[in-house]
């Protein structure tokens, strides 16, 4: 049998590297990773839009969707769950910029970067810079709020704390109390009591994130990502902004707690469960009536 | 007889399948559960099929090497059509769409795979019968109602439709409104397609449950003759092609019939009617088409290496270079033609990001086929070559191959196909790689399995006549192609009123009488067939002193297979060039022989 | 231009007239006048025939589209004015009514026919036409003719205005009016009809025009006289 | 015999091939010699491998037909074979598509030029038709339900109400100006049909419901053919269009020439 194996490996090689290849575009980053490559999204970029011929791409790739108005009525509306994103209100999931304010260029063309999970848009990444920009310009033209508002300044996410048990127990207890559960699930199983009623800004059903599938995030992949999310709030969706009562590096205690939702290999994840090994019976379950630990 | 009673003990069957010889008629060649008979059925079926096929592609060689002259005779046969022999454009496209579905469908899917697979796959494997020998009945007789179905558009108000063989929508969804032909002919063929894909979905399963549980003893998977490996590789890539292609037709039915709108999108103006249809993309049908289109192409040309393989080292008197590595490629080639369907997608409009992902693989299943054809040259050299028909076509098959394997690297390429799509390059590409080489696999299997399948040799003075013939005006007929391709002529044209296409009338009249000559040549095989069933000197057991299981049976095989003995195995498929009791080969059942194994 | 509208009103006049030379003989009354427009008619653009050099050729100067065709003094020509009720029963005739395709154009543009009667459809063209008939009521059909093939032959048995299409030549529009009568006639670019041979009684006579719809007025034909009646539709720009 | 028979076929059609008796019109594209370049490349291996193939088998049949003695294994077994074609085969495969991938995305995924021209194309049962924007530089919005080819209505305009679509230039034929960056926007009025100009190397499907921009720079002043290349109906063979490149001059001459009609 090796015999054969010999024979078949220059084509399992071949075949690995496609794999290789074609897996890359899908690669995630291991979050806690510095920002580098793709994960972070953070090669800004540079071109000038011009919403004329960003609108040939738009009609090329966006359109089926979002609809030749812009307003997320395309031919394909019906069929997709979630709905594609309405441009005419000018409101984003994705931002660095507090609630209700326009994000900033490069929110969008991150956006458009990595698509978002579990939902209909792909990842446009291969599509050159200045497509991409040209397509932000066009999408600018759709809500005035763009010639009347200036885009907000993004938040500022202080240096991430060490990931110690204190801060994972800190995470948690916020979980508890800013009743994350609620929607979320006791266990990150997005099977909280509220979740099934969940709608969007249009009345359109929506479902919060699984933490328990270990996906990529809506708005990214990294730790600061996180941190980003809660913070700015995903308008147009039941995700609020928490920046009013987590302050500074509380946040990171969070997003700590967060990871060990996952079922991925974290420094939070590997911490956490050494120490639940021993302290389990410590811990107060999630949920309406006890208060954490 | 004897080699059977020699080497194989009788001892109670493992899986008896308790059907005795029938008696009646119809029972016995009609609607008979014998594999033997159906594999006959299937190869009648296809003897049909490329009939028909064959005389459509005349029609259209004769109206594109002149256009503005009646074709003769046509005008007799098809009055409503062709009003005076005169060839419409519509009725180009009609004969042109019946000649590639006819020519793909129900003779290059028929033949090599169902026709051969079922004659001589349970035969080489040793076992009494296909698996499912019912099923094996239903499967031949509802292909059999899928080319009736196809043939009765002939016989419709306007006629099969104009779409091709690959129905693109929305021109194949709207109906009527999109020309003659779209109506109830277009409808027909959609049944008729998914009629037909149930049909080879049960033959597939046949196949794969044959060979996998009616092995006889000693029949070790590494002991399966290559045919058989590759007919087993082809019912794997065709359970799962036909079985996407199943639905597609379904959906694209319900379209045209129920007013969905799976592959209309909306806004369609057509014939002046905007069309009451939205949501649908056209190249859903596309991607679904192709995603049983390639696999397609290798249902049709596996079985070929398979035959070819199997052929070769009996002819040259020398085991096959590497049946592993074939079989390793084959696999490899099975499991590449899921990965590659939107090579033919390039220009289609779906994203161009995806182009690359699509020529990486496709160029890669290159080294498997390279493989395969070095092994097969590998096996010529040094070899006693015996030349006979069955060995010459072998040999033009490798040739056809290489020729039209070659062009492919060609439209693999995305920036190459900017270029070449949708004109002749095509056209000589899959004819050469697909038609030709699919048929000299058939030819090659016609005459060396014909003893074994009637008892009588095939004469050989009109085979090398055939095979002379049909290998030139191959290349003749199909070569040029290319060149056309090249000078921008595009396919699927009825005429070339294109100014820049007006140097290529030439050609394409070389194209024509060489392919009414090619077509002529036919007819000494088609008289071979004839003169040798009824007057062909009566055929020993193994004429060709090959080793597979087949051979150790009479001529023809009694009802079930073996003389109710289960033949054991002891050798693999490809001792030749040794020296045995029975000279230099050893066949699978012989008995185990000291010193000449391994050779 | 107003020749070959002259022509295929002509061609029709004739054909109507042939067939019916009992109808002619009894002499009974006629009605005859002139269609005009009020209003701007809509911009007729010169039709791009580039695409078939064998036809663009056999003109010298563009070819204008024919939806609207008018003359000097606002008259509109390719008006079927045709007895819509009160006309007696009457047999098709038996010749049959000849629709030519030349120069990639419809001759007649518009084709007045009775339901019934045989419709001869030509190609003069060294060019494959195909002729696409888009009836509602009546069987639908569409074929190619190419060049030197004969002519296809067709009867329509249900009055309907059918617009007639060549896929191949995008431009090419025309009609076939099947009608319950055979007292009809084609304007000519100056406008006038002529309804001859009708037996005494009371007529509606109806005026259709293919973008500016029909108008229908009544007329009472006492014996052989000449009833005046004209028709004034109302154009509009687009 | 078989031998000879192969061994002439070979040749003579890598000799026709070779001679560039058949071969691609003069190509007056900015971009098409890089297509040109990969077919040329294509064609040396792709012929080398064609030619050496069939003289091997020609030369195997030649010598082993009828041969006495003992036969011979090809030395090493199937391994070098194996060898051999994922090597040479494998390398081509990667520089072919390291290559072609290159060429197709500057064709295909190339950034809109900035001072491309636009020119809307439709594609209906059985023909093109081109629609400038006019002096306002804007075009009308298109409705299908509007589209009346019998009143040259191609493109479903509603000057009624849509003063953009007053001015838009419908043409029969693709007229562009020499060394200008072009921009089509391509969509279908009935079914899938595809543009394909031999001259420019260039060729796409239109699919209906979709609009797919391709950009192109003509750099030869000449009159050729744009034809169908995608089966779309009877008439599909005669689907065509004539295809200008004028000089600058010329190109606005033409273009006031036709906003005056």
């Amino acid at each position: 049998m090796s015999r054969v194996a010999r024979r078949i490996a220059p084509f399992a090689a071949l075949g690995a590297a496609f794999l290789i290849v074609v897996g890359g575009v899908r690669a995630q980053t291991i979050h806690g990773m510095p920002e580098i490559g793709r994960g972070g999204d953070v090669k800004p970029n540079t071109k000038v839009g011009r919403p004329a011929v960003g609108k040939v791409e738009y009609t090329r790739y966006c359109t089926g969707c979002h609809g030749d108005r812009g307003d997320g009525q395309g031919e394909n509306t019906q069929w997709i769950d979630p709905k594609p994103r309405d441009f005419t209100q000018a409101t984003f999931k994705c931002r660095s910029t507090p609630s209700g304010m326009l994000p900033t260029d490069q929110d969008i063309i991150n956006t458009i970067r990595r698509g978002i999970v579990n939902s209909n848009m792909p990842q446009w990444r291969p599509l050159p810079d200045q497509m991409q920009a040209d397509l932000l310009a066009y999408i600018k033209t759709f809500s005035p709020r763009w010639t009347t508002e200036k885009a907000g300044t993004p938040i500022e996410i202080p240096p991430e704390t060490p990931v110690t048990t204190e801060s994972i127990l800190a995470g948690r207890a916020m979980f508890q109390k800013f009743e994350c559960w609620k929607c979320h699930g006791t266990e990150g199983r997005a099977d909280g009591p509220s979740a099934s009623g969940l709608t969007d800004s249009k009345d359109q059903p929506i479902h919060p994130y699984d933490f328990t599938t270990g996906t990529r995030f809506k708005c990214g992949t990294t730790n600061a990502d996180l941190y980003r999310i809660f913070m700015t709030g995903l308008d147009g969706t039941p995700m609020a902004s928490f920046a009013d009562n987590i302050k500074g590096t509380q946040g990171w205690d969070l997003v700590h707690y967060l990871r060990t939702l996952q079922p991925l290999r974290t420094p939070e994840s590997e911490l956490w469960k050494t120490w639940l090994a021993t302290h389990a019976n410590e811990l107060k379950p999630i949920g309406p009536e006890t208060g954490g630990r | 007889m004897d080699i059977v009673s020699a080497s194989a003990i009788e001892h109670p069957p493992a899986q008896e399948h308790h059907h005795t010889a029938p008696t009646g008629f119809i029972r016995k060649y009609v609607f008979s559960l014998d594999h033997k008979v159906i594999g006959k059925q299937y190869l009648g079926l296809g003897l049909i099929a490329v009939c028909t096929g064959m005389v459509l592609s005349w029609i259209m060689r004769y109206h594109l090497a002149f256009p503005n002259k009646p074709v003769p005779l046509v005008g007799l046969f098809a009055p409503t059509f062709a009003a005076g022999g005169v060839i419409t454009p519509e009725f180009y496209l009609q004969l042109m769409t019946m000649h590639g579905t006819i020519m793909v469908f129900f003779v290059l899917t028929t033949a090599p795979f169902a026709g051969f697979g079922n004659f001589v796959l349970p035969l080489q494997v040793g076992a009494e019968d296909m698996a499912f020998p019912r099923f094996n009945m239903m499967s031949f007789w509802v292909t059999f109602v899928a080319f009736l179905v196809l043939v009765t558009a002939f016989f419709v108000p306007d006629g099969p439709p104009l779409s091709g063989w690959t129905a693109y929508a929305p021109l194949s969804a709207v109906g009527k409104a999109a020309g003659p032909g779209q109506g109830l002919g277009q409808s027909l063929w959609v049944v008729s397609i998914g009629i037909f894909c149930i049909g080879q979905l049960l033959g597939s399963l046949n196949f794969i449950a044959t060979t996998l549980d009616l092995r006889v003893k000693g029949m070790t998977l590494a002991r399966l003759p290559q045919s058989t490996w590759a007919w087993f590789i082809t019912s794997i890539i065709g359970l799962i092609a036909f079985s996407v292609l199943l639905p597609a037709c379904v959906l694209l039915l319900l379209d045209r019939v129920a007013g969905t709108s799976f592959f209309i999108p909306s806004g369609l103006v057509v014939s002046d009617a905007l069309q009451p249809h939205s949501g649908g993309s056209p190249l859903l049908w596309q991607h679904l088409f192709w995603f049983f289109g390639h696999p397609e192409v290798y249902i049709a040309i596996v079985p070929g290496f398979g035959i070819v393989s199997t052929i070769l080292p009996a002819m040259c008197r020398k085991p096959h270079l590497g049946p592993r590595v074939l079989i390793a490629c084959e696999l490899a080639i099975a499991g590449l033609s899921y990965m590659v369907w939107g090579h033919h997608m390039f220009l289609s409009g779906m994203s161009p990001m995806s182009a690359t992902l699509f020529s990486v693989p496709t160029l890669i299943i290159t080294i498997p086929a390279a493989i395969i054809t070095l092994l097969w040259l590998g096996t010529i050299y040094g070899s006693k070559l015996r030349i006979n028909t069955a060995s010459l076509f072998c040999l033009g098959f490798v040739s056809v191959f290489v020729t039209g394997g070659l062009s492919g690297f060609f439209l693999s390429q995305p920036s190459i196909d900017t270029y070449l799509h949708g004109t002749y390059f095509v056209v000589g590409h899959f004819h050469f790689v697909m038609g030709v080489a699919a048929m000299f696999g058939i030819f090659a299997g016609t005459y060396y399995w014909f003893p074994k399948m009637f008892g009588r040799m095939m004469s050989e003075t009109l085979g090398k006549w055939h095979f002379a013939l049909t290998f030139i005006g191959v290349y003749a007929t199909f070569m040029p192609m290319h060149w056309l391709g090249l000078a921008g002529n595009v396919r699927r044209y009825s005429s070339f009123p294109s100014d820049y296409m007006q140097g290529s009338l030439t050609l394409h009249r070389f194209i024509t009488f060489s392919a009414l000559f090619l077509g002529a040549a036919q007819l000494i095989f088609l008289f071979n067939l004839l003169w040798s069933r009824l007057r062909g000197p009566v055929a020993p057991d193994n004429p060709w002193e090959a080793t597979s299981l087949e051979w150790s049976t009479t001529s023809p095989p009694p009802f079930d297979n073996f003389g109710g003995r289960h033949p054991i195995v002891r050798h693999g498929p490809n001792e030749y060039g040794v020296s045995g009791p029975r000279g230099d080969y050893i066949m699978q059942t012989d008995p185990p022989v000291v010193g000449a194994e391994g050779a | 231009m107003q020749m070959r509208i002259v022509a295929g009103v002509g061609l029709c006049a004739l054909a109507t007239m042939a067939l019916k030379p009992s109808t002619v003989k009894s002499a009974g009354g006629t009605v005859s006048g002139k269609v005009t427009f009020t209003g701007t008619p809509p911009h007729m653009k010169p039709i791009d025939m580039a695409k078939e050099p064998s036809c663009a050729k056999q003109h010298a100067t563009p070819v204008m589209n024919e939806s609207v065709v008018t003359g000097p003094g606002s008259t509109l020509g390719d008006v079927v004015v045709y007895i819509s009720a009160g006309a007696p029963a009457s047999t098709p005739p038996g010749a049959a009514a000849t629709f030519d395709q030349k120069g990639c154009q419809y001759l007649p543009h518009v084709l007045a026919l009775e339901a019934g009667q045989k419709l001869e459809v030509k190609n003069d063209d060294q060019t494959s036409h195909n002729i696409h008939p888009m009836s509602k009521l009546n069987p639908e059909w569409n074929k190619s003719q190419p060049p030197g093939a004969p002519p296809i032959e067709v009867v329509y048995n249900k009055p309907e205005f059918i617009p007639v299409k060549c896929n191949v030549h995008p431009w090419m529009h025309g009609y076939f009016a099947v009608l319950n009568t055979s007292h009809s006639a084609v304007t000519g670019s100056d406008g006038t009809y002529s309804l001859a041979g009708l037996p005494p009684g009371k007529y509606t006579v109806t005026a259709w025009q293919e973008r500016f719809g029909t108008q229908s007025q009544e007329v009472t034909i006492a014996g052989s006289e000449t009833a005046k009646l004209d028709f004034v539709l109302k154009a509009t720009e687009y | 015999m078989f031998a000879a028979a192969v061994a002439i076929i070979a040749v003579v059609s890598a000799a026709v091939f070779a001679a560039h008796i058949w071969w691609l019109p003069p190509d007056i594209s900015k971009l098409g010699m890089r297509i040109d370049g990969q077919i040329a490349e294509t064609m040396v291996f792709t012929g080398a491998l064609f030619v050496a193939a069939q003289l091997a088998l020609a030369t195997f049949v030649w010598r082993s037909t009828g041969r006495a003695g003992a036969i011979r294994i090809f030395p090493g077994g199937p391994m070098p074979l194996v060898a051999l074609a994922s090597i040479i085969v494998g390398m081509e495969v990667l520089s072919l598509v390291f290559i072609g991938t290159k060429v197709w995305s500057a064709i295909f995924l190339a950034p809109i030029e900035a001072n491309a021209l636009h020119i809307d194309v439709q594609a209906g049962q059985f023909a093109f038709y081109f629609r400038y924007a006019g002096p306002d530089g804007k075009f009308g919005v298109p409705h299908p339900e509007l589209i009346d080819e019998g009143n040259s209505n191609f493109f479903g305009l509603d000057p009624k109400n849509d003063t953009a679509a007053r001015d838009d230039i419908v043409s029969a034929s693709l007229v562009v100006p020499v060394d200008q960056p072009v921009l089509l926007t391509m969509h279908s009025k009935d079914v899938g049909h595809s543009l394909f100009i031999p001259q420019l190397r260039l060729q796409q499907d239109f699919v209906p419901g979709l609009v797919i921009p391709v950009q192109f720079t003509a750099t030869g002043i000449r009159k050729t053919e744009i034809v169908c290349t995608q089966l779309c109906g009877l008439g599909h063979y005669n689907m065509r269009a004539y295809f200008e490149v004028l000089s600058k001059a010329d190109y606005a001459k033409w273009l006031q020439d036709q906003a005056g009609q």
